[in-house]
């Protein structure tokens, strides 16, 4: 018995690596893998419900065709105004400037096949957006919810960083209290998303919210931003920056901390001021965890969906609807081809970005 | 280098390292102070809300109880006493989800994780494409053919299986580590709507909708690309001495595992766990499309108050500050290994 | 520039770190600071970079009381234990940075950081990053950081201990000869009075934060001014016996040495250099100790006996040998002895 | 099948005995013996309080008569729909009965989830069917002429005005929609609660994605159908042509964005939520609603205009569609059979009513509970109590629930207040012209993606209102042309008892 339990061990032992990374394997194949597989085909169909239960009918690319050109395509891309005189310059600008980038890498001798497939596609996905960007903001056209959601994605990202590495600056510096601030910065992310979205509803109305009184003794008057296309696009990025400053905060309070104190203690015996010693040394340090963090956030960034699911139910018109929530939308009403090709295309769309920032992000690491 | 300081220097610079200038002082406290604000006055203006009736909400806003209105319990009565069990169920749903399904996650994740730092794994390339090209058969054979699942499953399994034995063989090509961690970490870049519905129809046919496994096993899913992600990097922090000394004494890789490389790990373990029951707790989409009655979360219940009369204000307002209050006394509680955690897993990441 | 520092008290909560140190130290002068590890030393050395404030006291970089100046104008230079390298700038940039900051323009810059280079021997390397050099080589780029800039003081914190023996040897004696050429006054702390009693022209040697003795080498050495200080200098170290001295001799269980002081005392330590006493075969001996271990060093046999449970550590030549459990003779150089006051620790002296 | 059950039987039957235990103690009640015994109902309806409030008010009170348990499940109202048809479309079938809006009935009763009442209806004489309302026991509850729900709660919309405002300015009541901009534009920016600040002439929600595209519904019902509900107010009867690109509609459409002009700034940010309140803390003239107001207006702790709120039928008008030409027509005696002194009223049944249905797949025994539940709670003992509160979002469907005015003045109406809320109810509940919510199948789609888009998107300014009315049309006709255009059209009509 005893030698069978020693058999046993050691065959399991043999088996460790399998048995360790099976789990994580399979639980990812059964909900994230076979899931991607369906939602796949259900883009490819249309969903209906007959009697005892439902059937899908096969319809090719035709959910994504109405997205691109067809009767969705408002929606999903945006109408398209005439370009002007300057935004043809920009879009050729832009244009200029990826083919120099393309020119000089081809130049530099290090080609490979997926090096030059990936600038393919970054190029053409870059110029792609700039020109769709460029057609919906100008003054004919009107941004889709793409459109929306890139802005969501980049601003958000961008304010979101700048805002919280500002604070995790501040509080890294030797003040008393900085341990209560470190902790009342962080509340906002236990909030429930859906919870946020409620609050800032309550906050940003201008007949019972607690701020029309303060405008209003300015002078300024109850602003109505919810009719206003970019202001209400603005609410709902200050909601979402609300919620996910303090994950960047705090992260980068961490880096900031983990620094080596002697590369700072040194710069400042050489006589750095302060802008100088974050510029030369901090920067540089931190630049990795940036990295790393902006890419979390870009993807988590993607999934926006309860602030203006809530806030203003993609009012004005489409004006706030993300990618999300116009996939949520449609699946609420059972559209669920619909649904899926949205959630489809914004799935290609975060790759992209993904991808792009981890390039570009990667080559300036090696640079440094 | 001279010690009488000029007007510039008083304001802007620091006497010596352990102080900080005035004006750069007032302003970073200025700053905080503001910022502090923004992050406090959602959550007072909440509790503040949970306090007023109807018509002190609707009659436009007032900012202090007892001064500008006067405070009522009936919204925490509301909720604790009308409501009673429709609001303790819900509760103990989402602890009884988002703690078993962190628990899970974590020891999952870091049993992956921990492999993908130590083993070397070389699946092929091809057996991979083909394991996919089979899964995709079968989805189809049982959405569009009707096939019965459990036979296209035993089928396709079956496929597979001699597939690899006669074809497998000949691949060459293979994966590593790297890819089979990045693997699972894009898996974060999933759309949930996107793999909600089938997700649904799975947890359906097994019979397992509106139960609390549900949840857990996707909430599992849904966080194990971030544990995976975040301990992978502590592991490797962790010296192979350890691990070493202890194989020659004749652990087994678990009890190595288990016994050493966990304990060693507890404030990483700590963070990613609090992390991830964070994300859990506050979970909405796929609660809504899992549960129906028995296994309702809290945060559907936030939503829930939003009924054909529009926002019960007051009523969200309790929900939400009954929903935060644990989680921001476990992060009080805890908040420095949630730095330290978070840090390693992306300065590393 | 010359250096004073005058009753610089430092707490860290309720540790006093550094506790009313008195330091003069002249224009061009190498000081080491030494002491064991936690003994206040490079908090004090960080005081004079101005990477800790005063709590007490005064410092004085030439005329200048510096409590108050950052350190950005007290023209230092420091050398850190770790190198404090930024590992994202090249060598050169390494190199560069002080005089960056000084807005020094790029050609004079140049000029400085290929000069600078040349004196540490880093010509080669200078496109090179912190992560592609050895130990030795890293340790010569935070130096030629440090001298780049031409600075008043050089503060240099345990700037060897990451070397391996053999390289530390070596940076020894290049820093002493640079030091000599530039003659900018230096501070130097280690916990190696190896490398004090080479480099110093002076040593201050801190215990608990406070300043036990400073002097030349050689005086601190034949001369230390209390028991730390003559326990911690030397290897091996100083022996100690405690008993009393009756009427100038010291006696103790098991051992009388005659005529080593004056008077009755009790409680008294008496101290004694391995190389002051010898092992004899015959004659008058002090001390008579069982023999417990012979080690052989190269040049020398260490020998160590005991004596009540006390290990006597003697240095005899290479040809000693003798037999383990052997009771020996051994005798001392009266005229090398110390005596210390055991509850003080100080140095008993006698006029002579 | 058997196979996986036998699989996962095990891990199923320790989930449920956990669950179980875990709700034993709301299951556990004193014992009575009761036709229904041991029967457990779930019955699923929105997060209340309204609605699920006298639900799970009257449940102790079903189970000490007849012994069976309902256990009201609540989930958002925006994901009620989804919700239900999943869990039946799917066979999960853990909702054994639900209350929702008949409106829904098309996709419920198409592929047979939902039970055909027809024959219990006809033998239950505690119901009273005949006292509920013509429009709701003729249209609202039925489907292709069968019976699938029971009403319990009367939807349509009316027009609520400050009666003290309207008769300091010595104004009469607003009769058409000209008359109502008339009134609105004139309150506009006077203080109406005497906080000394401004306050708005007309408040209508119409938040895009919630229940706005009932709204411009109850405008252009008036502009649109006039010869009765089964002449229908969405779609040509022939041709399931959409009837929203013609003058009538622009007509409509230029009504909802005028009154937009008199509204709070963030009008089109409002939910009906918002909008009652402020119509009850006394900052809107005028406002179109469901019968809610009318008893929220009397409850002191949502109201500062007791007794200061009267209501009218929804406004009408004077021309109306030709539906031969797409032209506006001046009212005539056969064109307008139900006209008021010329004016075409059409009150819209926004949403129908919450209604019970109960799932044809549930046990025969839960069946009956469920119809004895729904039954029960329609009946006029507690139907006639739960009408007048405020919180359980029921209004009357009953004609003895108006004809009763001591209901009301018990409730806390003043004889005057009670006496106007209830002639616009019984104006429009008698109205043969009553305009019925679009009940085709996917009528989501059309309503809630097309049509409140294209709402959505003319009131934000993105649209003219040309390109408005083209967007519907188009929109309705793809997705008409995607299910079928004969299906639809029939669908339509039967819906219309056609």
């Amino acid at each position: 018995m005893k030698k069978r339990l020693a058999a046993f061990s050691e065959w399991a032992d043999m088996r460790a690596p399998a048995v360790f990374i099976l789990p994580a394997i399979m639980v990812i194949l059964m909900l994230a893998i076979f899931p991607l597989i369906v939602s796949l085909y259900l883009s490819l169909s249309r969903f209906k419900f007959i009697k005892g239960g439902f059937s899908l009918k096969f319809i090719g690319l035709l959910n994504y065709k109405k997205l691109l050109v067809g009767s969705q395509q408002f929606h999903f891309l945006g109408v398209f105004g005439k370009l002007t005189v300057l935004e043809i310059g920009i879009l050729i600008l832009a244009a200029v400037l990826l083919i120099v980038w393309l020119v000089r890498y081809f130049r530099s001798g290090r080609l490979s096949i997926i090096g030059v497939l990936g600038r393919l596609i970054l190029t053409t996905g870059v110029l792609a957006l700039t020109w769709l960007i460029l057609l919906t903001i100008n003054q004919n056209g009107y941004p889709g919810t793409l459109v929306v959601t890139i802005f969501y994605v980049v601003f958000g990202v961008l304010i979101q960083f700048l805002i919280g590495l500002g604070l995790a600056l501040l509080c890294a510096q030797r003040i008393p209290g900085r341990n209560f601030f470190r902790l009342v910065f962080f509340f906002p992310l236990m909030v429930t998303p859906v919870g946020i979205a409620y609050t800032f509803r309550m906050l940003v109305d201008t007949t019972i919210g607690p701020f029309t009184p303060i405008w209003e003794f300015f002078g300024w008057g109850a602003i109505p931003w919810v009719t206003i296309p970019w202001a209400a696009r603005w609410v709902i990025l200050l909601g979402d920056t609300w919620q996910w400053t303090p994950f960047m905060f705090i992260v980068l309070l961490a880096a900031l901390e983990n620094q080596p104190r002697d590369q700072v203690e040194a710069a400042i015996v050489d006589g750095a001021s302060g802008w100088q010693i974050f510029r030369d040394i901090t920067w540089p340090a931190i630049i990795p965890v940036c990295v790393t963090l902006i890419l979390i956030r870009l993807i988590e960034a993607f999934k926006i969906i309860d602030l203006p699911n809530v806030l203003t139910n993609g009012g004005p018109g489409i004006a706030s609807e993300s990618l999300t929530l116009h996939s949520f939308m449609a699946w609420r009403t059972l559209d669920l081809g619909g649904s899926a090709a949205v959630a489809y295309m914004l799935l290609f769309i975060s790759v992209f970005f993904a991808m792009s920032f981890v390039n570009f992000a990667s080559h300036r690491l090696k640079d440094a | 280098m001279s010690t009488k300081r000029s007007i510039y220097q008083i304001l802007f610079e620091a006497k010596s390292i352990d102080d900080v200038a005035p004006v750069p002082k007032t302003l970073t406290y200025i700053i905080l102070g503001f910022w502090t604000f923004v992050c406090l006055f959602p959550l007072y203006w909440l509790i503040v809300t949970s306090f007023k009736i109807p018509i002190q909400v609707h009659d436009g806003p007032m900012y202090f109880p007892g001064i500008d209105f006067k405070p009522s319990m009936h919204a925490w009565y509301y909720i604790f006493v009308d409501l009673g069990n429709d609001t303790l169920r819900p509760y103990f749903n989402t602890i009884i989800v988002s703690i078993s399904s962190s628990i899970i996650a974590v020891v999952i994740g870091s049993m992956a994780g921990y492999a993908l730092t130590r083993i070397t794994y070389q699946p092929k390339l091809g057996s991979v494409l083909m394991f996919i090209g089979t899964l995709v058969l079968t989805v189809i054979s049982v959405v569009w053919l009707g096939l019965a699942w459990p036979i296209a499953l035993a089928s396709g399994l079956a496929l597979y299986v001699v597939m690899l034995t006669t074809v497998g063989r000949r691949f060459k090509k293979s994966l590593h580590n790297n890819d089979i961690a990045f693997f699972m970490i894009s898996q974060r870049i999933l759309p949930p709507v996107a793999v909600v519905i089938p997700i649904y129809v799975l947890f359906q046919r097994i019979g397992l909708l509106d139960t609390h496994a549900a949840l857990i096993i996707t909430y599992t899913a849904v966080n194990l690309p971030i544990v995976v992600w975040l301990m992978r990097d502590f592991f490797e922090s962790i010296p192979m001495d350890l691990e070493e000394s202890a194989a020659l004494d004749g652990a087994s890789r678990y009890r190595v595992f288990f016994t050493i490389i966990l304990p060693l790990s507890k404030p990483g373990l700590a963070a990613t766990f609090l992390l991830v029951l964070i994300l859990c707790w506050n979970e909405y989409l796929i609660a809504l499309f899992l549960s129906t009655a028995n296994a309702q979360t809290l945060p559907l219940l936030v939503a829930a108050m939003n009924a054909t009369r529009g926002p019960q204000w007051w009523y969200m307002a309790v929900v939400i500050i009954i929903m935060i209050t644990p989680v921001i006394a476990i992060t009080i509680v805890l908040q420095r290994f949630i730095t330290r955690g978070l840090l390693i897993g992306a300065v590393k990441g | 520039m010359k250096v004073q520092l005058k009753n610089i008290t430092k707490r860290f909560g309720d540790v006093v770190a550094v506790n009313q140190v008195n330091l003069d130290i002249k224009e061009g002068e190498f000081l080491v600071l030494l002491g064991p590890s936690g003994c206040g030393k490079t908090t004090a050395l960080r005081m004079i970079a101005g990477l800790e404030s005063i709590d007490e006291g005064d410092i004085y970089i030439g005329d200048k009381r510096v409590n108050d100046v950052l350190p950005k104008y007290r023209d230092v230079a420091m050398v850190f234990q770790s190198y404090a390298l930024y590992p994202h700038m090249t060598v050169a940039a390494n190199i560069g940075y002080p005089l960056k900051l000084r807005g020094v323009d790029k050609t004079e810059r140049q000029e400085a950081i290929i000069n600078t280079a040349r004196l540490v021997r880093l010509d080669e390397l200078l496109d090179r990053y912190p992560k592609q050099l050895s130990g030795g080589q890293r340790q010569r780029v935070a130096l030629a950081r440090a001298i780049v800039r031409r600075p008043q003081v050089f503060l240099m914190d345990e700037p060897l201990s990451n070397l391996d023996a053999k390289l530390r040897g070596k940076m020894r004696a290049e820093l002493k000869h640079l030091q000599h050429e530039l003659g900018i006054t230096t501070i130097y702390v280690t916990h190696d009075q190896i490398e004090a009693m080479t480099l110093a022209q002076r040593v201050a040697i801190m215990s608990q934060g406070v300043l036990q003795q400073i002097n030349t080498p050689k005086n601190i050495y034949n001369d230390p001014d209390n028991l730390f200080v003559a326990g911690f200098i030397g290897s091996p170290t100083m022996n100690f016996l405690n008993g009393e001295l009756e009427d100038g001799d010291f006696v103790m269980t098991g051992c009388r040495i005659k005529k080593v002081g004056k008077g009755s005392r009790e409680n008294i330590i008496l101290g004694i250099r391995p190389e002051d006493m010898q092992i004899i075969a015959n004659g008058e001996s002090q001390i008579q100790a069982m023999l417990y271990s012979v080690e052989l060093t190269g040049d020398q046999t260490i020998v160590t006996a005991k004596l009540n449970e006390i290990d006597l550590t003697v240095r005899e030549d290479k040809d000693y040998s003798g037999r383990i459990d052997q009771m020996v003779q051994i005798r001392v150089d009266q005229s090398k002895i110390f005596l210390f006051d055991a509850a003080s620790g100080k140095r008993i002296r006698y006029e002579t | 099948m058997n196979c996986f059950k036998h699989l996962w039987g095990r891990p199923i039957t320790v989930v449920i005995i956990m669950s179980l235990l875990f709700l034993s103690p709301l299951l556990a009640g004193p014992a009575h013996a009761g036709k229904y015994d041991g029967v457990t109902i779930n019955i699923m309806t929105f997060t209340g309080p309204q609605i699920a409030e006298p639900l799970q008010r009257r449940a102790p009170e079903f189970k000490k008569l007849t012994g069976a348990t309902v256990n009201v499940i609540t989930v958002p109202f925006s994901d009620l729909y989804t919700k239900l048809l999943t869990d039946w479309a799917t066979g999960t079938n853990s909702i054994d009965a639900a209350v929702f809006a008949p409106q829904w009935m098309a996709d419920y009763v198409g592929p047979g989830y939902l039970e055909d009442i027809s024959t219990r209806i006809a033998k239950d004489k505690a119901l009273e069917l005949d006292d509920i309302g013509e429009f709701f026991r003729e249209f609202s509850m039925k489907f292709g002429g069968k019976t699938y729900t029971i009403t319990l709660d009367g939807d349509f919309q009316i027009a609520y005005y400050r009666s003290d405002l309207l008769k300091k300015a010595g104004m009469k009541p607003p009769r058409t929609w000209d008359d109502y901009l008339a009134i609105a534009k004139k309150f506009h920016g006077q203080d109406m609660n005497g906080d000394g600040k401004p306050d708005y002439g007309s408040c209508i929600s119409k938040k895009r994605n919630a229940q706005a595209f009932w709204m411009i519904t109850s405008v252009w019902g008036g502009f649109i159908q006039a010869k009765g509900t089964s002449e229908g107010a969405f779609f040509d009867l022939k041709t399931m042509k959409p009837l929203v690109n013609n003058e009538a509609f622009a007509a409509a459409l230029d009504v909802y964005v005028e009154s937009t002009k008199y509204g709070p700034p963030d009008e089109i940010n409002l939910d009906v939520g918002d909008t009652r309140g402020l119509f009850t803390s006394g900052r809107c003239a005028l406002s179109v609603d469901w019968g809610d107001i009318g008893t929220l207006a009397i409850d002191p702790k949502t109201s500062k205009v007791q007794d200061k709120v009267g209501a009218v039928i929804l406004p009408g008008s004077k021309k109306v569609l030709d539906r031969a030409t797409g032209k506006l027509i001046a009212c005539n005696s056969s064109r307008c059979p139900h006209a008021v002194n010329g004016i075409n009223h059409a009150p819209f049944a926004a949403f129908g009513g919450w209604s019970g249905g109960i799932n044809a797949a549930a046990k025969q025994k839960v069946k009956d509970a469920a119809y004895d539940f729904f039954s029960y709670m329609s009946q006029p003992a507690q139907s006639n109590v739960d009408v007048t509160i405020g919180i359980t979002g029921f209004n009357p469907y009953r004609i003895s629930q108006f004809e009763n005015l001591d209901v009301w003045i018990k409730a806390g109406m003043s004889r005057q207040a009670a006496e106007d809320y209830l002639v616009a109810i019984k104006a429009s509940l008698n109205s043969p012209n009553m305009v019925l919510d679009l009940r085709i199948p996917q009528n989501q789609r059309y309503q809630q993606i097309v049509l409140d888009t294209a709402i959505a998107r003319l009131l934000a300014g993105e649209i003219t209102k040309a390109q408005c009315m083209q967007e519907i049309e188009n929109g309705w006709e793809e997705i008409t042309e995607e299910l079928g255009r004969k299906e639809q059209l029939k669908a339509y009509r039967a819906t219309l008892g056609r």
